[in-house]
Parts: C-alpha cells; structure tokens; sequence
C-alpha cells in the first residue's frame, strides 16, 4: 500500500464513495477538466463522467442551493468551494437551507450535502484567498464542522461525512495538503462515523493539554517537542477534528489530567473557536486548572497581503510563548 | 416598445371575450380545476378569519392568485416537485398534505410529529427567505436527470424574488444544465409597498428569460386556464430537453401583503377595485357557467365539501396539545443529537419545573 | 421634552442626522412609503424627498454593496435590513468590502456605512424573523459591532455610529423596540463617539456582574431584583453596548469588583458572544475569580417556531438559575 | 437565431476591412491609444517575467486585453469612476497609480504608505472576489446622481462574472435607479478553464442587458476603438439620464488564467492560435501604420517610454524595504486602534523580539 499526502487521501475518498456509491457526484468551480486547482478532484472526470463530476457556472449560492435540491432528490452531493473567501456568497443558503433543512421538515429531510473548504494561510496566496472561517459555521445551527490534520483522517473523515446524513462543512487545512505522507487504506478502520466527533490525541505529554486543529497541529507538535528538549516539559497536543460538536469529553479530561491548557488556531481571536474552547474548559474544569487557559491564535485582522502572512500566521515561536505563559503562571 | 404578448383564454364575462380552451382539458379537468380553487379559496380567507381571532399567526394571504397556484400544479405529473413560497403556503394541500399541518406553521406550532415530508408529497417545504429556494428546485429536475428520469420541477416566487441573486444563478444553471424547471412567477406588482417599478426596469418580467437563452411566456395571472396551459407546455418541453421556462402570470396583488400589513399606507385602493373583478375564482365560476358546464348545485357542493374539509382541518390542528419543549431539539439532524443538546435540553426542563414550583 | 420609545428614537437620530448632514441617506426594503415595517423610518420619506430615502429593490447583497458604493463616493448611507435573518444574502458585501476597504487602502477608504438590523425573538414572528447573528460580525475583522438597549443610548449610539468613519453593524433588539419610554435629548450628552466603545451599568451590585446586551438586559435586571428579594444578593449588570471591541476593562474591572460573573444572551450558545467575554473574564481574571463564569443562552439550534419561541429564549427563571450555580459553586 | 451584431472598426490588415472610424477620435487620440496600449502591453509582459523569476507573486496576465481596458478607459471623463478586477490590476497605471504600488500588490507587499487611495485616482481597488465591485460601481454614480452630479462609473468584469448574483444585482439596482454606469463585460470566453458554454445558455452575454430594460452593445474585444467607442455613447447616455449600458467585449483569452494556470489542461492551443493573431496591439499598429498615422520612430519612442517607465517601477517595488509588522494592524480601521491590535501587536513583537534572541 502507497503512502498519499492529504490531496491524494481526499481524491482517494471521492473516487471510493464514487466508485460504490452513484448518489454521490462533485461539483464545483473548475472541479472536472482541470481536477480542481488543488488538484483533489484530479481524473475524476474521466473516471465518473461529467454527469456526476460537474464543473460548476460562477456562482457559490447557486452552487449550494442546486446541491441542497440534488440532496432532496436522493443524490449525496460534494461540493467544492475553491478558497476559503469564496463561501461567503454561499453563506445565506449554508445558513437557511443546509443547515436547518432536516428542522424544518421535522427531521424527515435533511440536506445531505458535504461542502468542501480549502481554507487558511500560508501559501502566499493573493487576498481572500487565506481565510479561516470555520467559526462562523460553529456558531450556525444545523451544521456539522469537521477538519482534518493527516491523510488518513482527511481520507476517513470525507467517507464518512459523505455518509453522514446531516450536512457537513469539512474545511481542509490547504497549508498542509501535501506536507506529509501516510498510508491510507481505501477502508477506514471503522464504519460508523465517530471520527466526525472525536478529538485525535497527536502528541502525549502530561504537563500541559494543547488544543488545536488544521495547520496548527504540527506546528503545536513542533512546540511541543521544543519545549520538551528546552524546559523538559511535555505537552500533550490534541488534534480536536470535530469543530462543532466539539468533543467535550476529550476536551475535559486533557484538561484535569494536565491541569493547564492552551489553545491554538489561525482564525482570528476573538469569537474564534479558541474563545468556545476555552469557556467550556473554564466553566467545566476551574478547580483542576493551575492556570487559566490561554489562547494563541491569528489577530483581529485581515488576513494580510502574503509578504506578512508569516507576522499574521501563529508560529512555533508565538505557541512556546503561549505554552510558556501557561506553565510559569 | 411593443406590447407584451399575454396568454388568456377566460374572458370576464364583459370585455373579455372567451377563448376557445387548448386541448388536454377535459370537462371533468375543468371542474376538478374549479373544484381547487375553491378549496385554495375556502382555505384563505378561514384563515385570515383565524387569524382576526388569533387562533394562528401572521398569515400570508393569497386572495386572487389561486389559479396561479392550482393551475400550475394542475399541469404537473404527481412525481414532479413542486416548491412553494409563503405565499403559496397552502398549495401542498392539493398534494395530500394535511390542513393541520399548513394551519400549524402558520400557527408556529405543528405538533409533536412536525412539519411534513417534502419527499413524500413532492412539495417543498414552505420557504420564507426570499428566492432562495430556486435553486432548490434546479437541484430537484438536475438530479432526477442525471439519475436518467423525466422528473421536473416547479418554482412559484414573485416579483420582489426577481431582484434576488440566487433567482439569477437558479436561472442560469437551469439553463445551462437544461434542467426540467418551471420558474413561476407571480407578478401581482407588489413587494410588500414596493412597486414593481421599483423593482424592475424592464419591460416585463418575462423577457429576463432572454438573459438565460430559455423559453419565456407571459400569462393572465387571474386566468387559471391560461397558468395551466404555459405550464404544462414548459413541462413538455423540461422533459423533452429543452430545458427550463420562465413563466411571468401577470396579475395583481388584491389583498394585504400579509395579516399585518396596511396597504392604505402606500397605495391606492382604486386601483385594486380596477384589478378585483378579474379575481380568477369568480372568474372561472362565471365562464363554466356561460359554458353551461357546471350548476349551482355543484357549486355548493364544492363550497360544502371544502368548508368541511377545512373546518376538520381546523379542529386537526387545534387538537395538537402542548408541545413538549424536547421539541426545539429532537429534528435539528437526522444523526443523534449532540451533547450540547441534551445538556441543554436538561438546563431547560430544569428551569421549568424550577418555575412551575416556584409559582 | 416629551419620552420616546427605541423606534421614536431611532427615528428622531436618523432626522436628526438627515437634517444636519446632507451626506446621510437611508435605504432598505420598505422604508420610505411605509416607513419600514417596525416604523423606524417613518415620516422621513415626506420630511427628505425619495432621492434620500429609498425604497430599494429586493437584494440585501445589492443594497449593501451600493450603499458601500456610495460612501466611495461620500455618502454617509444607512442600510436597513428587514429582519436579522434576511443579512445573510448580504454577508459577502461585508464580509469582503465593507469590513476591509479601509484595510485594502491602505486606511485611506473606509466603507462609512452604517448597518442597521433588527435582530433576536419574542415577537411571535414567523420562520427566520428572529435570529440573533451579531456574533458572525464580531468575528469579521473591520467591523464595529454595537448593540443599544435604551432609548437614549439607541439614539446617541446611532448618530455617532452615523459619524463613525468605519462601517458598523447596529443591531436593534426588535423586541424591546416598544418596551419603555425615556427622555431623549436631540443632542447627545458627548459628541466623541466613546458610546460606541463602552459598557453601561445597567443595575448596581457588588455580589455577581451579569455581563448582557440587547433584549436579555431588562431580564438580567428583573432577575437581579428577584435574587436581592429572595437571597438578598445583589447581582450588577453590565450592557456591554459594543460587541466589538468589547468594552475589556469593564470587563475586568466588574469581574474583579464581584468575583462572579455570568454572561448572558439571546444567541445559541456555541460560538455566541458569551465564549468570547467567558474567554476574556478567565484569562484576566481568573485569580479574582471565587467561581467560574457560566453562560446563559439560547441553545445550539434553528430559532423555534413562535409557539415555542419562550422555550428558546432565557427566562428569568434560567438567567436566575445560572446566577445561583455561580453563587453556590 | 440571428446572429448578434458586434461593432468593429480595425481590421486585421488579411480578411477584417479597416473601417471609417467614429468621430470624436483625432490622429493625436489614435496615437495616445496606442501609446497607452503599449504600456500595459509592456507591463504585463514585465510582470510576468518578473513573476518568473519569483520576484512578484501570482500574477493574472492579461496579454491581448489591453484593448478592453485603455479604450474604455479612455472614454471616461478624469471624474468617473473606474472598477478593475485582477485581470485590469494595471489599467490604473493610466490614471496615475505608480506602477510600484500595483507590482507591489502583486508581490503581496504595498510598504508603508500602503495601497493607492480610490478617491485620488477614481480607480477602485483591485478586486478579487468575483463580481462584487459592480455594486460598488453602481453606488458611486447613483451617489453622484443625488448630489446632482453627473460623474459616471464602470466596472470591468469577465464572462464568468455575469453568473454571480451580485452581476444581476448591480445590474438592476442601476437599471432602476438609471444610475450612470457602463458594465464593461470582457468575454474572454474562459473562467479559469470553464468555457462560456458552462457559463451561460444566453445567446450571448450582451442579450443579459434585455433582462434590465438597459441597453446592450456587443463589440470586437480586441479592437481598441470599438472599446472606446461603445463606453463614450454609453457614457453619454448615462449622463444624460438613461441609466446605465452593459457593453460585452467579445474576444479570447490569449494567455493563461495566471501564472500558476496551466491551459493545455483544459483547452486546445489551436483555438488560442487562431485567436492570437487579432490581438489589439499589433492589431492598432497595424492600422496605424496602414493609415500612414505612425513611423517606426514614433513606435520605437512609446516602447522605449513604456519600458522606462515599468523599469523605474520595478526599481521603486523593490525599493520599498522590510515591513513593520504593525502594517497588519493600522489600516484596518480608519479610526483609532482597538485594544486588541495593541494587544496583538505587543504580542507579535515580543515573540519576534524572542526568536531573533534565540536564533
Ligand atoms: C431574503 C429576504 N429578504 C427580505 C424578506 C422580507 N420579505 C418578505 S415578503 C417580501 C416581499 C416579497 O415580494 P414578492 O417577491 O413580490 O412576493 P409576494 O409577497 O408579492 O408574493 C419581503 C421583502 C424575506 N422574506 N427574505
Ligand atoms: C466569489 C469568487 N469565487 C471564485 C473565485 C476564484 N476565481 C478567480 S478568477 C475566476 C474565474 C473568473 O472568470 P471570468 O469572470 O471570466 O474573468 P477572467 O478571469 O476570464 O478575466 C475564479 C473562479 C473568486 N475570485 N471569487
Ligand atoms: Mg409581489
Ligand atoms: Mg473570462
């Protein structure tokens, strides 16, 4: 079995779901002749014909309503939006239709559909094109939010959202799409979908508890074992997947067995998925905390233009600061 | 510019001149055609009595554009999804759809069962933002083509929807994945207190379809023969494959834009008395009757049997019983609910036995 | 000087501003020939002619983007939008231009354009009448976001954001708009418009700082008086008024004085304002801290229908109950 | 369905007659043309190389749609207002914007003074998210109408462009408010490899205009006087109160999507061969030297200007040095920074303070 990095992981899922499953078809902007510009929809066209593998009109909230009317008809449709910025004009039907379709009809029709999300910084790219929104689709009832961190979740999360009867908002960490290799094997490990809803333990330690997700967990890991061989203290990194419904559980139990917490994202701070995180760690976990949760994460900007994307991006530096003030408290 | 061609076939027993019908209408067709009008009929204006006496709420009424309601659905095959407005909110019930249940959302209150099944009936579910539910319906014929069959779709909106994008983007993707979709629109001339002047500069809404490269026909909104026949041509030609049809019924809103709404505020009643008599139920009862084709005794019988029908709605819906608070949780996803659900759902029945105790 | 209610005085700011400044111009759905349906606008259609005051097509997305067009141009426009729910079709407008024209020029252009929306339940209104998004704009960076509870303040709270040099996105609690009358001078006590950046002091009490804004801030308050009646503890609460920035030294310094807090709003809880306050109160805090910080909210769902709108919205009684768990903890 | 007229006035110097040109254009216009149109040629192939060579970033050429931009733009009166998307980034170059400043957005990198002010130059900013400035365009010409001027705005856009809902938006809010604006659709018939086909089932995109009751004008995108000429009677119109014109340039994309694109992807170099040779800078000099307007000299002079005048610009992009990292935090409110950015800045400079100290 090859190793893939995380496009070839999410291409591998789409061809899987494809291959078994004719509900399923892709459609986007510059999804099929040209496989996406990301490359994961790569051959699909040829593989599936254009009837299921659809290269899409300009046009996000088109895009969105058709699928949410596809899903109606019985289809499981992928959506491909081609940068994270690009939702925004998708944002009314996300909010009004995808997300409280199955409420609507009183749990009888949900919108089954799977929006697809290349989002964040650091490729140096040209404006709106570096977003971090994931938030705001926290905050809308109806949604599942997930994000994978390795090629294999990429892989397994995707089937299994593909399957998920609820709509799910994936956001892929696009940093980080061909960073490193893993083997993926077409099945996942299980078939039920609790890797939807489960944080990922991506570094042990004891001593402190960090929680992040998407581009921010290796460079988290990266923290981690620098502090490790600086101050021998190890920290413990969670990578969380899920974004909404967060895992509570996974989010407590860090929290007591460590006793100090940070949190890490690229978003920008305030109304972040840091700030949730961070309540619920407060709220649920004071007595057994040493020190207040912090949080390290993108500033209250712009993402700005890419020759300061470093100075906007959280770094290894800024997490070992973040992690220090926690531990010295 | 030159006129705008308008597809009629009932006259008003004054001016207009009757037309001879196209075919596909038997007799039986005709009074089946009356016998929903009346019930669309019978529906709005117990409603908007409910309402008065605040059994339900805010109501949308519909007074005048029954054919543009029933005549569509009337051309529609039973497997083909139709997709309401607010404004065409008791249409489903030509589809089987209870009266409870369209009395209910009204009411903000539809029992422990919930809203309906839009699969089930092939009837959207009642979409209040505007336009968005266009590219719904595109979705619908899109899907059913690319699963190899001949299901359309069908859309109503009005004439404030046409403003919208997602009524340019359902439009252009329609026509450029040829999909089997009838956008239908009301154009009753009112946007709430805005005026279609202010709504469109263009000649009528009906040569918008040019911008799509699509069919496009203008009807007599009050003429439910007329909504029937561009119907049920552009269902021929969805399925034929020759895509989508805009179809523009042309009409005029007569009553309140809802049970809230003053229209004295913002227009002039003359005008709606000018537009009144050309009410399409009146309109049709008088052209089967110069036709010799239908009896008082009918008549009755149709005003009998939709008044029951609608009086047992009305008691349906008013049987549902308090509603379980468990309700604001249980239908948000198909999957199992969420642990911020049942923590909530806990929070909040704590709170209410804290309150029934405390008073 | 005669009392005004939130609608008159809205309506008196916006003549106010109209009369002195020709720059001001007022557009949305309804607003001249009926005044908007909540009457905000009421009279000024007769009082500034139609160029001024203008009944725009139905296109939330357009109406935001040529109201932005036009504070290009100098213009000082003030978009209403019908009903909280009916923004999203507008989201991308300010999501990507209005927030970030000052940005994207170098803070030469901003887009001075004020936002006016009606927002949150308890109107029996029909589906998508009454969400309550405010937290979607606090987490957009560029925006202001602010959000009166009084008369007064909604009047004083509208001119300077009228005056404000970047776009800010006013959030009326439709609910209280006819809830009670107060004297509204037409001039405001200040003309800097620090209103727009500082909490207000709803009640006094030294026991629990209740953290609120909009419609929950009369239920915070009827739920202090009844805790000093039945417990005889006297619960402070703080109408934070500006969503973003948040008002931090209040914050803290309530924090501190009490040693509890509580945070409450009408939002779903998960990703609401209230994480980002709950954040803020802990990290800062946390030493002065006798109990953790809970949060009383709306729930992690679609707005209910009507009928069932009082089992969504915090009570009294629920805003009580959390001030207890804080108290006893 | 009949074919759809397309105004032109250059020939090809082969197949395509010269035509007797418009008025309003004299021997000094025709020469200041193509003087600008050298410049942008001479910029974009500059950036590319620059971007080759990794000293700029992505950049969206432009090779063969100069026409599109310096013949509108010179119809415009110096007071209206202009709205490039990425694919015009340099056409405000022509209105005073340093070269350095755009070169410096594409090499993500204004300096300190950061972007150009709007105001200044009546150039909007340089827009990425597809469609959404045409709104903005609108704005300011129906801002200029309320103040009783008459300044007029256009807005520059692709094929793939009028698929948005924000087009349709823009496009009938200035329909109803007959706001001065020219919509200046470049038809390049790509949207990154989605071919106008995918885009639209409209005849053609002029058709859309039908759907505002505004007028239509189709013309040869890679004549430069054609551009010039449909935007000046455009213009004229507007300001004469007849609202707004929407103006399909109907031409091809020569080149790739943008540096990062690779076309032999998706489409036949064949096509692009048989396009190339109608690009509007040969195209202009070929019928000015056929008129005998223009010598070799004078040809050898604009080159030898416009290859200055980018050189200079360059220099000045790469003299703008390191940047402060407090430029994230500045500019984005014109009023005074919040809390958080100080607190942000601090943060940052303390961890960058901190890495330098321990590297
Ligand atoms: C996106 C959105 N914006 C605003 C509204 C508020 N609203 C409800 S009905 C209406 C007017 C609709 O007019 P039209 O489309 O002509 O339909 P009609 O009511 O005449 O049937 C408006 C503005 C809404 N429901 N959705
Ligand atoms: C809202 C939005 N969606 C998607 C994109 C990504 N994108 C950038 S250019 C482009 C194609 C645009 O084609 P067209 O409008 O024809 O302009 P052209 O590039 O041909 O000049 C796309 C899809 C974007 N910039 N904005
Ligand atoms: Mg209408
Ligand atoms: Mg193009």
């Amino acid at each position: 079995m090859t190793e893939l990095n995380m496009v070839e992981a999410l291409n591998g899922a789409i061809t899987h779901a494809m291959a078994k499953d004719d509900r399923v078809v892709i459609m986007g902007e510059d999804v099929a002749r040209t496989g996406g510009v990301f490359r994961v929809t790569a051959g699909l066209l040829d593989k599936f014909g254009e009837a299921r593998v659809i290269d899409t009109p300009l046009a996000e909230s088109g895009i969105i309503g058709a699928a949410i009317g596809m899903s109606l008809y019985g289809l499981r449709p992928i959506v491909e939006i081609q940068f994270d910025a690009f939702v925004y004009p998708g944002f009314e039907q996300i909010v009004v239709h995808a997300a409280r379709y199955a409420w609507r009809t009183g749990g009888k029709l949900p919108a089954s559909i799977v929006i697809r999300i290349p989002f964040g910084g650091g490729v140096r790219a040209p404006e709106l094109h570096s977003d971090s929104p994931e938030a705001l689709f926290c905050h809308v009832p109806g949604l599942k939010v997930v994000c994978p961190t390795t090629p294999k979740d990429a892989h397994d999360m995707l089937l299994a959202a593909i399957e998920h009867p609820d709509p799910v908002v994936f956001m892929e960490p696009k940093r980080i799409y061909r960073a490193g290799r893993q083997e993926v094997p077409d099945d996942p490990d299980s078939d039920d979908d609790s890797i939807l809803a489960t944080a990922r333990t991506a570094r042990e330690g004891s001593d402190l508890a960090i929680f992040t997700y998407g581009a921010t967990v290796p460079l988290s890991v990266q923290a981690a074992d620098s502090l490790a061989t600086q101050r021998g203290v190890q920290a413990r990194v969670i990578d969380l997947r899920s974004l909404y419904p967060l895992d509570v559980g996974a989010i407590e139990d860090h929290t007591r067995s460590c006793g100090r917490a940070l949190v890490v994202h690229e978003a920008p701070r305030s109304g972040g998925l840091g700030a949730e995180v961070s309540s619920l760690i407060h709220e649920r976990c004071m007595l057994d905390l040493d020190a207040p949760a912090l949080r390290v994460t993108g500033y209250d900007v712009p993402f700005p233009q890419l020759a300061n994307e470093d100075d906007y991006l959280p770094s290894v530096e800024r997490i070992k600061a973040g992690a220090q003030r926690v531990l010295d408290f | 510019m030159s006129a705008v061609e308008t597809l009629r076939y009932l006259g008003d027993g004054r001016d207009l001149k009757d037309k001879d019908l196209p075919g596909g209408l038997s007799e039986k067709d005709l009074l089946e055609l009356f016998r929903r009008l009346v019930h669309l009929r019978t529906f709005d204006e117990r409603a908007v009595a409910l309402q008065r006496q605040g059994r339900i709420g805010t109501y949308p009424l519909y007074w005048g554009e029954e054919g543009t309601q029933a005549g569509p659905l009337y051309a529609c095959r039973d497997d083909d999804w139709v997709f309401p407005s607010y404004r065409q909110c008791a249409v489903g019930t030509l589809r089987g759809v209870p009266i409870a249940t369209i009395l209910g959302w009204v009411r903000g209150y539809n029992g422990p069962s919930g809203f309906y099944d839009p699969a089930e009936h092939r009837v959207g579910p009642i979409c209040v933002p505007i336009g968005t539910h266009l590219p719904h319906a595109v979705g619908v014929a899109w899907a059913a083509k690319i699963k190899g069959q001949d299901t359309a779709s069908l859309a109503w909106f009005g004439d404030g929807a046409t403003s919208e994008g997602d009524f340019h983007e359902a439009l252009n993707f329609a026509s450029v994945f040829k999909t089997a979709t009838v956008f239908f629109c009301t154009n009753n001339q009112w946007a709430i207190s805005t005026p279609i002047s202010r709504q469109t500069g263009a000649r009528a809404i009906v040569d918008k379809a040019v911008a799509y490269g699509i069919h496009g026909v203008r009807v007599d909104g009050f003429d439910p023969v007329a909504c029937w026949k561009a119907t049920r041509d552009a269902l021929e030609r969805g399925r034929a494959g020759q895509g989508p049809t805009l179809i523009e019924a042309f009409c005029y809103r007569l009553g309140a834009h809802g049970t809230a709404d003053d229209p004295k505020l913002y227009r002039d009643e003359g005008e709606v008395a000018k537009w009144r008599p050309l009410e399409p139920v009146g309109r049709m009862r008088g052209y089967l009757e110069r036709q010799g084709l239908i009896d008082e005794a009918t008549i009755e019988a149709f005003a009998a049997e939709a008044k029951d029908k609608i009086a047992q709605g009305i008691k349906d819906m008013e049987a549902v019983g308090e509603l379980d608070e468990a309700i604001l949780f249980t239908n948000v996803y198909a999957s199992e609910m969420p642990w911020t659900f049942t923590e909530g759902l806990e929070e909040l029945r704590a709170s209410k036995a804290a309150q029934r105790a405390g008073s």
